[in-house]
């Protein structure tokens, strides 16, 4: 071996954390790129949009319904006057809230009823997942109506509404993953380490289950914001705030009249859930090893 | 030198439910009654067919599947009914190799974290001293510094089991149970492996408990072998007179049924096929467990179960068929 | 001499990956003889199971695709070969058997009508004749109670069963050669033991040719008469399978050989180290250099090894090794 | 052009009615299809003036004490059985027993039959709107033979499906949520009527849908629609006539209700101040698009007791904010108080309750729109006095006394919604109201409302906005759609299809 | 005999989970202000106090909580979900009036979705990198992104308004004259835009979810041997493939059955639908007890009944389903 000629140095691989790998991946996914942008731009009109525009939603401005372009105002008014514009920068804000809080909860409760199912088993499984089952039998959106029409239509009643009624499926996930991983040797491994039940579930189990729940979360916001406008559309809704679904909802009496009030709204919910759709499938891809190790 | 692992009547059985959420419950008897002795320093094997219960006894052994029956003592101390800091201190004693190095590795951590769990959970140390420990063992299993920063995913099978030995070994345990180490490497990176474990028991005096399936891997590595059938330990005997002299006819079986590119060997044992499947491990027959499939069972082998006994120094044996001449029944 | 029933000349192999264009099989030339059994053994990824996909006509669609060469069947050139034409030799003249009994079999359909199904598409059976034949070849596999087993799904059978029952697709046509690419990697000792005994026996009573994939040099001792081993998708030895473990040419045969602790028929307290083979397989961006793709794992590396690839040196019996320092082993 | 028999009448009601039978259930839903189904003993044209229907003829003694109704001979029930005067009778004391309107028949003592086609109503006062209370739904006449089976009337089996009724046409089939089918009654005693062979009523709930039905000929009449826009739109389209005819009895005003009982809205002057701050004029063109008349008082304007004159409330802001000031709330940081408006849980509120909020602003009352998401949570907050102020609707029924007391009576102050939801009380106003139900005399009654009319406007416990623009629409091809002061909530045998 | 127990078993639990449906909305109606009379007096276009106690007497709601709601058990134990406020009728037969309406709507939009979906994922897995693929993406993205309220007010604009293919609302015209196929072909027409509405969110999942199952399944080994077997592609497709595919669209179309209830409110509500949905709306506004609690009640039927119909679907497809858990 000594007189071997001297190899080439073998390159040392970069220590790289996962989720610089799949920002990589996800870079190379150019309609989610695209989304993301757009998606971006959203938020930050929902943000600043409605400061900078500075007309107050609220304010009948003009003669109603005159159409987008015509007399300056961008997208037009409505039945009152309102500058259009200014709803949907204001309706912007509510329904991102909306989605991002109530996806939030559902989460939050999913996850937390998902992982003591899948890690415990036994009856503490079969209890949660009756209630669960209890839950998924109920009629989703009839049960919000419910609770809304019941509690009044403030904002954090529709978004514990959503909330309620839509974390099955991410209970249902987490519980799946949590019995896959759990049989996995590496929890094993974690539990010759010594490490506790707690540290199991939310330090080793957990953030090796995130991948689909991130996955499902960002959809959920997406469903989320179109379950808001459903509420909205069928008058659900807090006359003080303006959401997407809201200006669909009270201008749907007039679509013989201008097509355009619904229409834009609608194209705006449509755009920003098309726009999570695709960033939550672009995680999906980068996320996913098996995609990963190709 | 007195026994390190003591095992007693160790049983494990788990609850299976068949025809749905609210079928009916019953039992299967993965470990079924097994006994076994383990010296300071030594190495026995367990082998046996796929799902014989090599790993639910490792993994009772380890307190990490809860035993049915039995004890388990180490140093005399039997660690099965320990709680709280007694059983993190067995822990500390106890460390596992997993058999499979793709999965017994969180791969959201890196390589050091991962060899460093142990210590975080299992001791008392500062920080600057786990952090040279980890060092050190990343040394001895061969693997370079710079890769303690790297995932898991980043390394080959070989570099990811030597990662998983340096977690084993991190509490410096005296007794580490390796399950399968090696059937999922490739042959050249098993060579590497086997070597390496050899070589650290020589370095720390390590106790093995060694389970594989494969008798070529056994051969080399172990100093007293338990054979397993459905549960139960059929043969335990040292590793020449297991080799040299199968008593139990599963056990010539399966010595047999080995390919080999010893022409010699080829030559000179006579294949024995025994026919078919194990049984139905929930509704064991309820005389000698290998009665169906053996060549040469007899009415009794299926009525009663045979005891395991010592027909020779060292070499116990549960079969009716062999006798204090000890000869296999096949021979 | 007779004439070799399959013949594959220079065969190459390309596999699309992200980093570009790897050739996977690079210059592969062998032959099989009628009623032959010859063996391909090598590292996992070193590009075995290619090999018998490209004789299929089955590389993975839109990634893999035969560069050059020729893969001759009867002199029939089957790179060439129209896709129904393959179609026709596919389980017809030639079978093939998988790795994984387990995922190998389609889940949903009875076992009977999946053996059937081969031969109402080669042999234009009626139903009802091709589940009887079904059955007896479920018979000639030895699975117990073919006629009833016939309806049972996979699921319902234990792994090695379900090999029984890949083997008995494969032969249904009697096929002149049978492709089986590990096919006892996922089963026990014993459970092998039957498996190559009934290959063997299989073999003895139609006369086909078996190519045999593994990696268990004991098993190519046993069922084949030479063997080819493979290294980083090139050939590194090929020959009679005696002399070969008796006296390798190549230094990775010789590892590989070496490494593995056989089972001995004579036990001493005395046990060496293993041999080992340092490092690892070269990954598939570094296939195709132009040098010796072992050197950097071997110990009789010399510049040559490093600057060339290395020629193919003939030696007696038909034993070829690709080293630079074959002759000198 | 001459009325001709046969067609089929498709036409649309906007929600299921929950009972068919008039007698027991008020409302427009269950007018349309109720006063096809029964008869009832008048009926008014479009000038208010009474016409015979089952009763031939009538007298009113001296005292205005009995009523006495002269029966038509021949008229019989969907299933054959004579309409006789115990009919009447029996209709009349389920009507009082279960009519929502307790004070249509409050006066009615006794029913008397001193033969098959006479009936003497005995009053224990005069009660001068019994007439307009036995026309349109409000009296039904329902066969005591069916309704007189000790079961529960108002639950009846009868009252939705196998309809025995005394009207023109006669059930075919109710599906909920679908459609009502009638079908002419071949016995009905008017000759030669109904024209119609058959009434499809749909129940379409959008009106979107409706319009767009009525564009494309789905639809040939459509009564009660009030959506402004789609008013003007449809206006416009060739082949279709439009009327605001026909509502004049049921009387539907637009108003805003006022909780004087509490916070800053007890003051008459923040009250008026509203009135001023509130454009009317915005509302009536820019909301309701021309389609809608000013209403100024509780009496619906097309009603002979509407007094135009009252007390109007220009749009005026400096006014509003003097007033406001005198009443003791100054403006700070552009602010005065904080008040709630209830956004009613009807469609077609939410543009006049978003606008007076946003002009509410504009004088410093901040005004927060509450919504309640189903009618009971609204119905209880305005039953128990809990709000400030709503926007909604309320009908008249005729006459003031069915409809317009119930808002102003002192001794009906949080009773429920539609009652005297704004605690008002006033003594004076007791006392008009009581004597003009009893008041005979046209001319002397009208004296009294007026100056009931001008009270309550300079009070202001509510703010009447308009009438609601409800609307007939209807295709060329329907000749004789119903103009009557009742609209469609009295039989339309006369109406009938042109080739 | 275990399958026995079991289905028992399963089927005990199923009432039991209705039941807590139940108690659970029962309690939650109870809880909020108002009640039915209320809005059975603004239908009368208002009434007064006597009336509306008189209501309530009527109905029981002036007994304490626990009273109605044992009343209430009582009757659903017996059958009986009780009489609707507010319409005046039966619960049962009120529903059973309105169910076929939304039992039309809902199974041919699904049925459309999954035939749709599966083909088209199907298709586009065959060819990933196709322009169908791309378009199944697309298409997919589109019918999950959309409101589906809006796509139903953008189709009513397009087919009933501009061109007028469809009609606009409701289930049939009761005016058309003919014979049972007459009335059918009424039905279908007016079926079309209400049914490609509520299929379009389902479609999108459908056809998602079988384009990637299938690209899985055409690259699993059975597959590799049954081409290996030299079968011709559309055995190995349509035969081998599919089957095995189809597994997971059933169980996600299984899963759907609770949304596709909610879904068919909108819908319904955008095309004067004469279904549950409205049914459902209407009864929440009106407050009506009973029709809400039957609501929930047969949706939660129709989820449970649709679950054992999945259940019995993946039992055909898969073999192995009845083996395992
Ligand atoms: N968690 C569990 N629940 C139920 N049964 C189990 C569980 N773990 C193992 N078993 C069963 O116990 C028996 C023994 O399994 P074990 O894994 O110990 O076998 P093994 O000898 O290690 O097999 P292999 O060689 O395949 O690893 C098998 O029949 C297995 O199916
Ligand atoms: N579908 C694929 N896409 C990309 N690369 C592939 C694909 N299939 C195989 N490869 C690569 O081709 C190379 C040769 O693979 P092949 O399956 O022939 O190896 P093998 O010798 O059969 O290995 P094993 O013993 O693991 O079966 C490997 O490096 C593998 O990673
Ligand atoms: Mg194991
Ligand atoms: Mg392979």
């Amino acid at each position: 071996m000594s007189d071997a000629p001297a190899l080439p140095e073998e390159t040392v691989e970069k220590a790289r954390p996962p989720i610089a790998e799949a920002w990589e991946m996800f870079r190379k996914n150019h309609a989610a790129v695209a989304a993301l942008i757009v998606l971006i731009l959203i938020v930050l009109a929902a943000i600043f949009g409605p400061a900078l525009y500075g007309t107050d939603p609220f304010d009948m401005v003009w003669a109603p319904f005159s159409p987008p372009g015509a007399d300056g105002f961008l997208l037009g008014t409505d039945y009152l006057g309102r500058d259009l514009t200014a709803l949907i920068l204001s309706g912007a804000r509510v329904s991102l809230v909306i989605g991002l809080a109530a996806a939030l909860v559902s989460v939050f409760i999913g996850v937390t009823v998902g992982a003591l199912a899948g890690f415990y088993r036994g009856v503490v499984e079969e209890v949660l997942m009756r209630i669960t089952e209890f839950f998924q039998v109920l009629p989703t959106l009839l049960f919000s109506m419910v609770i809304v029409a019941l509690f009044g239509a403030s904002l954090p009643m529709i978004t514990f509404a959503i909330g309620v009624v839509s974390w099955t499926a991410v209970a249902r996930i987490t519980r799946g993953e949590f019995l896959r991983i759990r049989e996995l040797e590496y929890v094993t491994a974690s539990r010759a380490s010594g490490a506790s039940n707690l540290k199991l579930m939310f330090k080793v189990i957990l953030p090796n289950a995130l991948t689909p729940i991130i996955v499902q979360s960002a959809l959920m916001v997406g469903g989320a914001i179109l379950f808001e406008a459903g509420l909205s559309f069928l008058g659900l809704t807090d006359p003080n705030v303006v959401s997407w679904g809201q200006i669909i909802g009270s201008n749907r009496t007039y679509i013989l009249e201008s097509p355009f009030t619904v229409t834009i709204p609608g194209l705006a919910i449509f755009i920003t859930v098309l726009a999570i759709s695709l960033v939550g499938d672009g995680l999906n891809d980068a996320l996913n090893p098996k995609l990963r190790l190709r | 030198m007195g026994d390190l692992l003591n095992v007693e009547n160790l049983s494990v059985r788990f609850e299976v439910k068949r025809g749905g959420a609210f079928g009916k419950k019953s039992y299967l008897q993965a470990v079924d009654d097994i006994s076994f002795a383990l010296k300071q320093g030594e190495t026995l094997a367990i082998v046996g067919e796929s799902g014989s219960g090599k790993t639910t006894a490792a993994l009772a052994v380890a307190r990490l599947v809860n035993a049915w029956r039995g004890k388990v003592m180490l140093d005399g101390q039997d660690i099965l009914p320990l709680e709280g800091a007694a059983l993190l201190k067995a822990r500390r004693r106890v460390q596992f190799i997993f058999q499979d190095p793709y999965s017994s590795l969180n791969p959201r951590q890196r390589a050091e974290a991962i060899v460093k769990e142990p210590l975080d959970s299992l001791s008392d140390k500062p920080e600057a001293e786990k952090q040279e420990i980890v060092a050190r063992l990343f040394k001895a299993v061969g693997l370079r510094p710079e890769q303690q920063r790297l995932f898991p995913h980043q390394f080959s099978g070989g570099q990811r089991q030597r990662i998983g030995i340096a977690r084993a070994l991190a509490t410096q345990p005296e007794l580490i149970i390796c399950d399968e180490p090696v059937s999922a490497l490739d042959v050249a990176v098993q060579a590497q492996i086997l070597n390496l474990l050899r070589r650290l028991q020589k370095e720390f005096g390590l106790t093995y408990l060694f389970i594989s399936h494969d008798l070529g891997v056994v051969q080399h590595m172990s100093d007293s072998i338990a054979v397993m059938y459905m549960g139960k330990i059929v043969e335990h005997a040292d590793r020449i007179s297991l080799f040299s002299n199968p008593l139990h006819p599963y056990t010539v079986a399966l010595l047999s049924a080995v390919p080999s590119v010893d022409k010699t060997r080829r030559a000179a044992t006579k294949r024995i096929l025994i026919p078919g499947d194990p049984p139905d491990p929930i509704n064991p027959p309820k005389g000698c467990r290998f009665a169906t499939r053996c060549p040469v069972a007899q009415e009794r082998c299926r009525e009663t179960p045979p005891p395991l006994r010592e027909v020779r120094p060292g070499h116990r044996i549960a079969c009716h068929l062999v006798d204090e001449s000890a000869v296999s029944p096949l021979a | 001499m007779t004439e070799p029933l399959l013949k594959v000349e220079n065969l190459r192999i390309e596999l699309k990956t992200r980093g570009g264009v790897a050739p996977v099989i690079d210059d592969l030339s062998f032959d099989l003889m009628p009623g032959e059994n010859i063996s391909f053994v090598g590292e996992s990824g070193c590009g075995k199971s290619m090999t018998a996909l490209a004789i299929m006509g089955l590389l993975p669609e839109g990634i893999g695709r035969v560069a050059s060469g020729r893969i001759l069947l009867d002199g029939e050139d089957l790179t060439t070969a129209s896709e129904s034409r393959l179609r026709d030799i596919r389980g017809n003249e030639i079978g093939m058997i998988f790795q994984e009994p387990m995922t190998s079999l389609n889940p949903v359909f009875t076992v009977g009508e999946q053996i059937a199904e081969v031969l109402r598409a080669h042999q234009g059976l009626s139903a009802k004749a091709a589940w009887d034949q079904a059955v007896a070849l479920l018979d000639a596999v030895r699975i117990p109670n073919p006629k009833s087993r016939a309806s049972a799904y996979p699921f319902q059978m234990s792994g090695g069963q379900r090999q029984r029952v890949m083997i008995a697709m494969a032969l249904a046509c009697k096929p002149k050669i049978l492709i089986a690419d590990e096919p006892t990697t996922a089963l026990d000792v014993t459970v092998q033991a039957q498996i190559f005994d009934l290959l063997r026996d299989l073999r003895a009573q139609t006369g086909t040719s078996i190519i045999l994939i593994t990696h268990d040099m004991g098993a190519v001792a046993e069922m084949a008469e030479r063997m080819i081993v493979m290294y980083a998708g090139r050939k590194a030895e090929i020959g009679p399978v005696e002399q070969i473990i008796d006296h390798a040419r190549h230094p990775y045969t010789r590892g590989l050989i070496s490494c593995v602790p056989h089972i001995l028929s004579t036990v001493t307290e005395e046990r060496h180290d293993l041999t080992e083979v340092p490092g690892i397989v070269p990954s598939l961006r570094d296939f195709g250099q132009n040098r010796c793709l072992f050197a950097s794992r071997c110990s009789h590396r010399t510049q040559e090894c490093l600057d060339q690839r290395p020629p193919a040196k003939v030696f007696a019996n038909g034993q070829i090794a690709d080293c630079w320092h074959a002759e000198a082993m | 052009d001459e009325p001709k028999r046969g067609g089929t009448l498709v036409t649309v009601i906007t929600s299921t009615p929950r009972v068919l039978n008039p007698a027991v259930q008020s409302g427009i839903a269950t007018g349309f299809p109720g006063a096809q189904l029964f008869a009832s003993p008048l009926r008014y044209d479009d000038s208010w003036t009474p016409q015979p229907y089952l009763a031939k003829s009538w007298e009113v003694s001296e005292d205005g004490l009995h009523v006495t109704l002269h029966l038509v001979e021949n008229a019989t029930f969907h299933d054959g059985h004579p309409i006789t005067s115990e009919d009447v009778a029996f209709s009349v004391d389920i009507i009082k027993e279960y009519h929502p309107f307790k004070s249509m028949f409050a006066p009615v003592t006794s029913v008397d039959t001193p033969d098959e086609h006479t009936a003497v109503i005995n009053l224990s006062k005069p009660h001068p709107a019994l007439m307009l209370a036995m026309s349109g739904q409000l009296m039904s006449i329902i066969p005591k033979h069916i309704y007189g089976d000790g079961q529960d009337p108002k639950n009846h089996p009868r009252n939705n499906v196998d309809v025995v009724g005394s009207g023109p046409f006669k059930l075919v089939e109710f599906k909920n949520g679908e459609h009502i089918i009638l079908e002419r009654y071949d016995g009905f005693f008017m000759e030669g009527r109904p024209y119609l062979d058959k009434i499809v009523m749909r129940i379409m709930p959008d009106s979107s849908a409706r319009a767009i039905a009525l564009e494309n000929g789905e639809l040939m009449l459509a009564a009660f629609e009030a959506e402004p826009t789609l008013i003007q739109r449809l206006s416009k389209v060739k082949g279709l006539n439009i009327t605001n005819k026909g509502y004049g009895g049921i009387g539907p005003i637009d108003w805003l209700a006022i909780n004087t009982t509490r916070g800053p809205l007890k003051e008459v002057k923040v009250r008026q101040a509203i009135a001023y701050a509130i454009d009317k004029d915005f509302i009536l063109k820019a909301i309701l698009r021309g389609t809608a008349t000013e209403a100024k008082t509780g009496i619906h304007p097309d009603s002979p007791l509407y007094d135009a004159d009252v007390n109007n409330y220009p749009f005026d802001l400096d006014k509003a904010n003097a007033l406001l000031d005198e009443a003791g709330f100054p403006m700070k940081d552009g602010k005065r108080f904080d008040i709630t408006l209830e956004l009613a849980p009807f469609p077609g509120y939410k543009p006049a309750t978003e606008y007076i909020k946003q002009a509410l602003s504009k004088v410093g009352i901040n005004v927060t729109i509450h919504s309640s998401a189903d009618f009971p949570s609204w119905a209880k907050l305005m039953g128990t006095l809990d709000y400030d102020m709503s926007l909604d609707s309320v009908y008249n029924w005729g006459d003031p006394v069915i409809g317009v007391n119930r808002t102003y009576m002192s001794d009906n102050i949080g009773k429920g919604v539609w009652s005297n939801t704004q605690g008002y009380s006033n003594a004076r106003v007791d006392e008009l109201l009581a004597e003009a139900g009893t008041e005979n005399d046209p001319e002397k009654r009208k004296a009294l409302y007026k100056e009931f009319q001008e009270i309550v406007a300079e009070e202001v416990p509510i703010y009447f906005l308009n009438a609601v623009p409800m609307h007939t629409i209807y295709s060329d091809k329907v000749g004789n759609p119903p103009m009557g002061i009742w609209g469609t909530s009295s039989p339309i045998d006369m109406t009938y299809l042109k080739d | 005999m275990d399958q026995l127990r079991s289905t028992l078993i399963r089927l005990a639990y199923a009432v039991i989970l209705l039941l807590a449906v139940l108690v659970l909305n029962f309690t939650m109606l109870h809880l909020a202000p108002g009640d039915v009379a209320d809005t059975i007096a603004q239908s009368m276009g208002g009434a007064d106090e006597t009336i509306l106690n008189r209501i309530r007497a009527d109905y029981g709601l002036d007994q304490p909580f626990l009273v109605q709601l044992g009343r209430y058990i009582f009757r659903v134990l017996h059958f009986d979900l009780g009489y609707s406020f507010f319409y005046n009728q039966p619960v049962t037969s009120l529903i059973l009036e309105r169910l076929p309406a939304t039992l039309l709507l809902v199974l041919s939009a699904q049925i459309l979705a999954l035939l749709v979906g599966v083909v088209l994922g199907v298709f586009s897995a065959r060819r990933p990198n196709g322009i169908l693929s791309h378009f199944v993406t697309f298409f997919a993205l589109f019918g999950y992104s959309a409101p589906v309220f809006w796509t139903g007010i953008l189709l009513l604009i397009a087919f009933s308004l501009k061109i007028q293919w469809f009609p606009v609302a409701g289930m049939q015209d009761v005016t058309i004259e003919g014979g049972f196929f007459a009335h059918a072909l009424d039905i279908a027409r007016h079926l079309v835009l209400p049914m490609i509405t509520l299929a379009s969110i389902f479609l999108a999942l459908y056809s998602r979810l079988a384009r990637a199952t299938m690209m899985e399944v055409l690259g699993s080994d059975y597959v590799r041997t049954a081409k290996a077997k030299g079968l011709t592609m559309r055995d190995v497709v349509y035969k081998h493939a599919l089957k095995n595919a189809l597994s997971p669209v059933i169980t996600l179309a299984g899963l759907q059955f609770s949304a596709v209830v909610s879904g068919a409110v909108l819908v319904e509500t955008v095309f004067s639908w004469p279904g549950l949905g409205t049914l459902a709306f209407q009864s929440i506004i009106a407050r009506d007890t009973p029709t809400i609690l039957g609501i929930l009640f047969f949706s939660a039927l129709v989820v449970i009944v649709g679950n054992i119909l999945t259940d019995l679907a993946l039992r055909l497809v898969d073999p192995r389903i009845g083996g395992r858990r």
